[in-house]
């Protein structure tokens, strides 16, 4: 039998994804988890392709997603365009700015890329506070129109899972993405960049490219979260973010693109409905993360496999 | 002065699952030049370096019939078995001098040691400030074995001692081998093919997959003609 | 070990009891910040909510009915906030306070539009709050910077000040209300707008280009904090004899007057809002000192805490319950002439279809006066704002 | 006549005071294979690091089949250059068929437009069966088996070949082969042989550095003799042994050498 | 006043984030990454003398101690019980030891915040004499501290790090941990006194520099950045770049606002920090070797 390449990975996480929306039902607060959740996951997702596979640090996936917000913002506010578009132009455009901060320091190794990156976020949320003819300023955009896909509007609970089904393609496509002999490419260009650039690749244009594929993830996110909460302000997508998606993907296990979705999702659960409530969910997130280093430091996947393995190597 | 002696009793080095020396024997005595030739892979680094504690292994180490298997990597230095690790397992942002200087220290020899090492090299003193990773394969192979000469040690553990140098240094490394071993030194040499060494070779273990299957007391060529022979028999069993 | 006695953040954790009400329990959401970047001032108002509460719970509680406080913490996190709203409507709250950074309360909005339940933000004061968009279920008590402006403005002619310069930390919420107030003070030439990281560790570059422009003034806008008082601190020392005036937070704020270098709040005014000539003041004073110790420097949060609770209780009882959150959301819009814990004695809060902001005139306001023991002094002589009423 | 491929004239590095490299020249035609030995730190490194674009030239020239060969290393591997590192460059975290792979497909995603199509069609059809069968046929080739390891469990000599397999799977017009025989056991060895056959056969060359020279002159059809940063034999492999300058600054006796003229201020 | 007072502010500033810089270079040189918990560090070295002297009444110096020594504590803590067994658990790689130490850093903000109070408190004073006049322009006692103590920290540990045996060992089992381990360094020992130095040396800065503008809980992850930042612009290649770096972020963050006004700190800083690495790309000092 001939296997799909990252189908398991797939299977896996649909069925996941369905148990998920099946213990949502029409409860609107565990609805606002599910885009909650994958808003983090897109961003982590987004932070992926750089990070995990090509090791370049940028820390700018804050103003990334916002671009992605703002998109929706705008088109809404300000333009009789198919909101819909939203979700080309803003990906585009932090494609584009990713790109132009990787050129800036795309001879640099990565902590430079996390430097600058960090200061652009700032810079960012500055300029948005300033340009007020475009942002809204510090009070951002709001009173956003509906989605309307050719005429068909959807609800409430279509957009969750919607962005329940975004999340899933995209991490399947990132699953394969890695398989492949481009993201073989990628992974190589972590630990052996010399033998990348020997072999007939430019290691700094290739990571542009990975940079550029990560921002128009995160923006997705970005929008899809601006849409669901209804209104983007310049602190909407503050650093706290950044920090959380550098922990998903090692809470989940950074393997596979999947293990940013289960991260999200612990994230997530950790933060926000974790049954101590008033505590810290920073404070929770952080030791949860630390423990999972300290036990799995595979992350949550790696030791599912493991286990797997284990199980079935003994029956072998 | 007293020949010395290294001794390996039922040396084992597992990898996680995979198990790369399984319950080897192998004696160096002083004296002479022993040799550890197998393919690669066979386990020869693994030993070798169990021998020196710097991988876990099972199985017991005796230097000059005391057990040091209990010992750390820098008492077992301290207590002369010196390592010429395969690869450059040097500090390549630290100078020449600095990258000795480390190891005189670990093995607490006066300072001058680091002077008197490097007259081995002429070539060495010429970039004693130089950073170490800027210099050419040979140069830094020469350097780890500069390195490992440093003290005045019982028994010689050398990885692939001559990957990398001219066959100028090779004849020179070769008499200073054996002189060390004339003088008592036990000397072990892990090598992949015997080649240029063979003539300085007195006995010899052909390792494969981890196991030791030959001995032979009797001279280099010997030893890898039997090893030749040994890798025919198993790749036409492979067929 | 370390003890944590005398931390003002863990005082009046505890939950609200039911008192003397009974009747099944009317909830209500407290979003909050108690440990993010908000935490610092949230908690303070977190706390007086919770005792005005209970009181009210103590003295029969709302139509016969105890309020019941469900709390969650959004880190001033934006991206958090529509899940704890949420949640807290899940929880089945009817109204919700607002008490966490502003930033949350501004992604908040949209998500109570969708909730369509009404909501008080104690302590805001930031005017894009309680304007369009999605600003139908919002309110918020306090004077804002309209008001503010014509205060600063009589001060100003009183003080023959005529060229200002202004020192302003880089928040959002300082951006949006300098947006607001700054051109309104038409009254002033503004020479210089200097602007600092909220965290910043010296301002010693903005101050020089203050004095280069040389004003006569300088008003200080910030959310307080370390900001506020290392602005004081670098003026004090570089712009020797330069008036000072700053916003409400340094105020609020007795943790932050110990920050400051010895005298360096000296001569500087600020918008105050506690008058203790107020009676309501006085016996939320004394109720506090009773609570927490007599050291307790009462705080307009405090006040405006109280206050809400109360502008709330009064909405219920008018819509009758709280099950038509339409109903009461017109109760809280129709209450008018509430009189006030903070501002001066005559000092009232009413509501409407929009006037979403409560304060009626600058009554809720008055010029204090810092003295050279960083603590403030009274009233400052020069200028009061009118209080005619 | 073959064709000449590759020529470099005048090539010289010089890092601060120390000259690695004093204008070298070659020419290489199609099939041959040049053999590059001399003392250690003679240059050999340094020649291989600037014919691939490692190392800018301080000077010199060298063109490929006609053409100016310059810029990075990744545009002359598209151009047909292929190498290996004295000391491999795996990416340890990926297995053995993943780090062949890398060779076989990088010079297909050499522009930044096939980068980004490369990023399209990984997504949507990851595995090319013909990529896969490439990678089997090195590795037979070079007898690695078990190819599902990661590279960082292999042993050393392990390594070396699996860096020798990468550069073989880029098809160059000519490779450049680091001391490959290095720590080789005698499959190695014929696996390395025959991989430089193999370039050869199909009208390709082969540069190859060691120490080995019985194995370097049974291989080449030429070899060239550096010392000290210059060329100072270039022949025949016969006469190469043979030669003086061989027997002098190679095999002969040992005496230090002249340092002093090449460390300068 | 005119400039001077800048120059002293850049000074000051510059010293402050050189000497976070130095922490990092301590754990960077010593166990081969960025430590982002130094920022924590100086917090808490900060934050616990505040509040143990205005809330347990405690004597300044005693204060100081045992919050330096819960800086170092800390540090101890980070290499023992996180950065330690995560590298033997996940091989040794450089990712997850960052992500542990970033978890690290929330953890300890929050659990300053628990304990300390999530107010800002005032920094204290070791030492209290009269300011130093210099024209128009006084310098106050806790910047001649601080000072001080940068020339001094910097001047001991450049000393320590190229002239004694452990400093040695430190830049060897940085430079390569496995051939350390190899040989048999005393790999672990030479980790935790980078540890203890990077977390002393954290502890005292963030003490002495609390004075100048509060410390609260949350200074942990801003002091983190900016040491950052600085460690970045200098670059590894020497113990002096952390300062060279510092001082030019603290030129920075002082002389861009003054020239352009202070909207333009935060493009300022972008902009300086692109045009600067355009230029020099890896930091102001840095070791090539060849790979
Ligand atoms: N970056 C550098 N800085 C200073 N010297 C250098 C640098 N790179 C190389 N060298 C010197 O240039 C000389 C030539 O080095 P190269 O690596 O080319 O030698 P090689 O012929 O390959 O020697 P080997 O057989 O030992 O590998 C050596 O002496 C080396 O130390
Ligand atoms: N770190 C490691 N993790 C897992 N497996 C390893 C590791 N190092 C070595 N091995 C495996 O252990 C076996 C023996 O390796 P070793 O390095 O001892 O071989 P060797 O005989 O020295 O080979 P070579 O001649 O290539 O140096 C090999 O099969 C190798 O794949
Ligand atoms: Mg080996
Ligand atoms: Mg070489």
């Amino acid at each position: 039998m001939k296997r799909i390449p990252g189908s398991l990975g797939l299977l896996v996480g649909a069925v996941g994804a369905a148990l998920i929306l099946l213990w949502v039902g029409a409860d609107g607060y565990k609805q606002t988890l599910v885009t909650t959740t994958a808003t983090y996951a897109l961003v982590a997702l987004g932070m992926y392709v750089p990070y995990l596979m090509a090791g370049s640090l940028s820390m700018a996936y804050g103003a990334y997603a916002g671009i992605g917000g703002y998109a929706v913002g705008l088109i809404s506010s300000k333009s009789g365009l198919p909101l819909i578009l939203a979700w080309v132009a803003g990906p585009v455009v932090a494609a584009v700015v990713a790109v132009l901060l990787g050129l800036a320091t795309r001879r640099l190794s990565g902590f430079f890329l996390a430097a600058v990156t960090l200061l652009f976020g700032m810079a960012f949320t500055a300029w948005l506070v300033d340009a007020e003819g475009i942002s809204g300023g510090s009070a951002g955009l709001g009173s956003l129109r509906k989605l309307d896909i050719l005429g068909w509007q959807p609800s409430h609970y279509q957009v969750v899972v919607g962005s329940a089904v975004v999340v899933c393609v995209i991490a399947f496509l990132l699953d394969r993405l890695r398989m492949s002999p481009w993201g073989v490419i990628v992974r190589t260009m972590r630990d052996a960049p010399r033998a990348v650039e020997a072999a007939g690749v430019r290691v700094p244009m290739m990571n542009l490219v990975a940079l550029a594929i990560g921002a128009a993830i995160a923006a997705v996110g970005g929008g899809l979260f601006t849409y669901s909460a209804g209104s983007v302000t310049p602190d909407t997508f503050t650093l706290n973010l950044v920090f959380l998606a550098i922990f998903m993907p090692l809470i989940g296990g950074s393997a596979t693109p999947w293990g940013a979705v289960l991260g999200a999702v612990i994230a997530v659960q950790l933060t926000l409905n974790f049954p101590a409530v008033e505590t810290s969910g920073t404070l929770i997130l952080a030791l949860g993360v630390l423990v999972i280093l300290l036990l799995a430091p595979q992350g949550v996947i790696g030791y599912a496999s493991r286990l797997v393995k284990l199980a079935g190597g003994r029956r072998g | 002065m007293s020949a010395h002696e290294l001794r390996l009793e039922g040396l084992s080095v597992r990898y996680g699952h995979a198990s790369a020396v399984t319950g080897a024997d192998i004696v160096a005595p002083g004296g002479v030049v022993t040799a550890l030739v197998g393919p690669n892979g066979a386990g020869k680094s693994s030993a070798l370096l169990a021998a020196y504690g710097s991988v876990a292994a099972t199985g017991r180490v005796f230097l000059d019939g005391e057990d040091v298997s209990r010992l750390k990597p820098a008492d077992r230095a301290r207590a002369g078995i010196a390592v010429v690790p395969q690869g450059r397992q040097l500090f390549p942002k630290l100078n020449v001098a600095d990258n000795l200087q480390v190891m005189a220290e670990l093995l607490r020899l006066p300072r001058s040691a680091v002077q008197t090492a490097i007259d081995r090299f002429p070539i060495l003193r010429t970039r004693m400030k130089s950073l170490v990773g800027v210099l050419s394969g040979g140069e830094q192979q020469m350097l780890v074995v500069t390195r490992a000469l440093m003290g005045s040690p019982r028994v010689l553990l050398l990885d692939e001692m001559m990957t990398g140098l001219a066959p100028l240094v090779v004849q020179e490394l070769l008499r200073t081998v054996t002189q060390l071993a004339a003088d008592g030194v036990a000397v072990l040499m892990a090598e992949p093919a015997l080649g240029a060494v063979r003539g300085a070779v007195d006995r010899g273990y052909v390792l494969v997959r981890g196991e030791v299957v030959a001995t032979r007391e009797d001279g280099g060529a010997a030893l890898d003609d039997e090893y030749r022979a040994r890798m025919g028999v198993l790749k036409t069993a492979a067929h | 070990a370390l003890t944590v006695a005398g931390c003002g953040n863990k005082a009046g954790d505890e939950k609200p009891t039911n008192g003397t009400a009974s009747g099944a329990p009317i909830i209500i959401g407290l979003d909050e910040d108690s440990t993010g970047s908000g935490a610092s001032y949230s908690t303070i108002a977190g706390k007086t909510i919770r005792l005005a509460v209970q009181d009210v719970n103590d003295k029969g509680g709302v139509l016969g009915r105890p309020l019941q406080l469900v709390v969650e913490n959004d880190e001033s996190d934006p991206t958090k906030v529509p899940a704890v709203l949420q949640k807290l409507a899940g929880q089945g709250a009817k109204a919700l306070f607002l008490q966490s950074g502003s930033a949350a309360i501004l992604q908040a909005k949209s998500t109570l539009t969708a909730l369509g339940l009404p909501a008080i933000a104690p302590t805001g004061v930031t005017a894009t709050l309680v304007q369009p968009p999605d600003n139908e279920l919002i309110y918020m008590l306090a004077n804002t910077t309209t008001d503010w402006a014509d205060v600063y403005c009589g001060a100003f002619k009183a003080a023959n000040i005529t060229k200002l310069g202004v020192l302003t930390d880089d928040t959002t919420t300082i951006a949006a209300l300098d947006k607001a107030l700054l051109p309104a003070l038409s009254c002033v030439q503004i020479v210089a707008t200097e602007k600092g990281a909220a965290n910043a560790s010296d301002l010693s570059a903005q101050v020089a280009r203050l004095k280069n422009a040389n004003p006569d003034a300088v008003l200080v806008t910030s959310v307080g904090g370390a900001f506020e008082v290392l602005a004081q601190n670098t003026l004090g020392s570089q712009m020797k004899g330069t008036k000072r005036f700053s916003l409400a937070s340094i105020g609020n704020q007795p943790s932050s007057w110990k920050l400051a270098a010895p005298g360096a709040l000296e001569g500087l005014i600020f918008m105050g809002s506690i008058n203790t000539a107020n009676p309501r003041t006085q016996a939320l004073v004394t109720l506090l000192k009773e609570k927490y110790g007599k050291d307790y420097d009462i705080t307009a949060y405090d006040a405006q805490a109280w206050d809400s609770v109360h502008v709330l209780k009064q909405a219920i009882e008018k819509a009758g319950g709280v099950d038509d959150s339409k109903k009461l959301n017109e109760a809280i819009q129709s209450i008018k002439g509430y009189p006030a814990t903070f501002g001066q004695a005559n000092f009232t809060l009413s509501f409407g279809a929009d006037k979403h902001l409560g304060a009626d005139g600058p009554c809720g306001l008055s010029l204090i006066e810092f003295g050279a023991d960083n603590k403030p002094k009274g009233p400052w002589a020069t200028f009061q704002p009118p209080c005619n009423k | 006549m073959a064709e000449t491929l590759l020529v470099g004239s005048g090539l010289t590095k010089r890092y601060g005071g120390v000259t690695a490299l004093q204008d070298v020249s070659f020419s290489l035609t199609a099939g041959e294979v040049l053999g590059l030995v001399g003392p250690n730190g003679a240059g050999k490194t340094t020649l291989v690091d600037l014919i691939s674009g490692a190392q800018p030239a301080t000077e010199g020239a060298l063109t490929l089949r006609g053409q100016r060969l310059s810029g990075p290393a990744s545009r002359r591997a598209k151009a047909g250059l292929a190498r290996t590192f004295q000391y491999p460059q795996l990416a340890l975290e990926l297995t053995v068929a993943e780090n062949l792979l890398l060779g076989r497909v990088a010079r297909r995603h050499g522009t930044v437009w096939q980068m980004i199509a490369g990023s399209f069609s990984g997504a949507l059809r990851p595995v090319l069966p013909a990529d896969t069968a490439a990678v089997a046929a090195i590795a037979e080739e070079l007898g690695i088996d078990r190819l599902d390891r990661p590279a960082g469990d292999l042993s050393l000599g392990e390594q070396r070949l699996v860096e020798v397999g990468r550069a073989l799977g880029q098809d160059p017009l000519v490779l450049l082969l680091d001391e490959p025989f290095a720590g080789s056991d005698a499959a190695g060895v014929t696996g390395i042989s025959e991989v430089v056959r193999t370039v050869q056969r199909r009208g390709h060359a082969v540069i190859l550095v060691d120490h080995n020279v019985d194995l370097v002159a049974g291989l080449v059809d030429r070899i060239m003799l550096l010392d000290r940063g210059r060329s100072v034999f270039d022949g025949s492999p016969r006469e190469c042994l043979d030669s003086p300058q061989m027997q002098q600054v190679y095999f002969g006796v040992a005496d230090a050498p002249e340092e002093a003229d090449r460390v300068g201020s | 006043m005119g400039q001077l007072q800048l120059w002293l502010s850049a000074l000051e500033m510059g010293c402050f984030f050189g000497l976070l810089a130095l922490a990092y270079y301590l754990v960077l040189v010593g166990a081969g990454f960025f430590n982002f918990a130094i920022g924590p560090y100086a917090m808490i070295g900060g934050l616990c003398t505040s509040y143990l002297v205005l809330y347990e009444d405690m004597n300044v110096w005693a204060a100081a101690a045992v919050a330096v020594s819960a800086a170092a504590a800390l540090a101890v803590v980070t290499e023992l019980a996180v950065v330690r067994p995560v590298q033997r658990r996940s091989g040794g790689g450089e990712l997850p030891a960052l992500v542990a130490v970033a978890a690290v850093l929330f953890a300890i903000q929050q659990l300053a915040g628990y304990l300390f109070g999530y107010t800002t408190l005032p920094g204290q004073h070791l030492l209290t004499f009269d300011p130093v006049t210099v024209g128009d322009t006084a310098i106050q006692p806790s910047t001649l501290v601080l000072l001080a103590f940068t020339v001094v920290a910097f001047g001991g540990l450049a000393a320590w790090i190229r002239g004694t045996r452990t400093g040695r060992l430190l830049r060897a089992v940085g430079d390569s941990t496995h051939a350390a381990q190899l040989l048999g360094l005393p790999v672990n020992r030479v980790r935790l006194i980078a540890f203890v130095l990077s977390g002393l040396l954290a502890g005292i800065t963030g003490l002495l520099f609390a004075p100048k503008a509060g410390v609260s809980s949350l200074s942990g992850l801003s002091w983190a950045l900016s040491g950052f930042l600085a460690m970045v612009v200098g670059g590894t290649g020497s113990v002096w770049a952390p300062l060279v770096g510092g001082l030019l972020l603290g030129a920075v963050e002082v002389f861009v606002p003054y020239y352009f006004g202070g909207q333009s700190h935060v493009y300022g800083l972008l902009i300086v920090a692109l045009l600067f690495f355009a230029l020099k790309p890896s930091g102001l000092f840095v070791r090539r070797v060849r790979a």
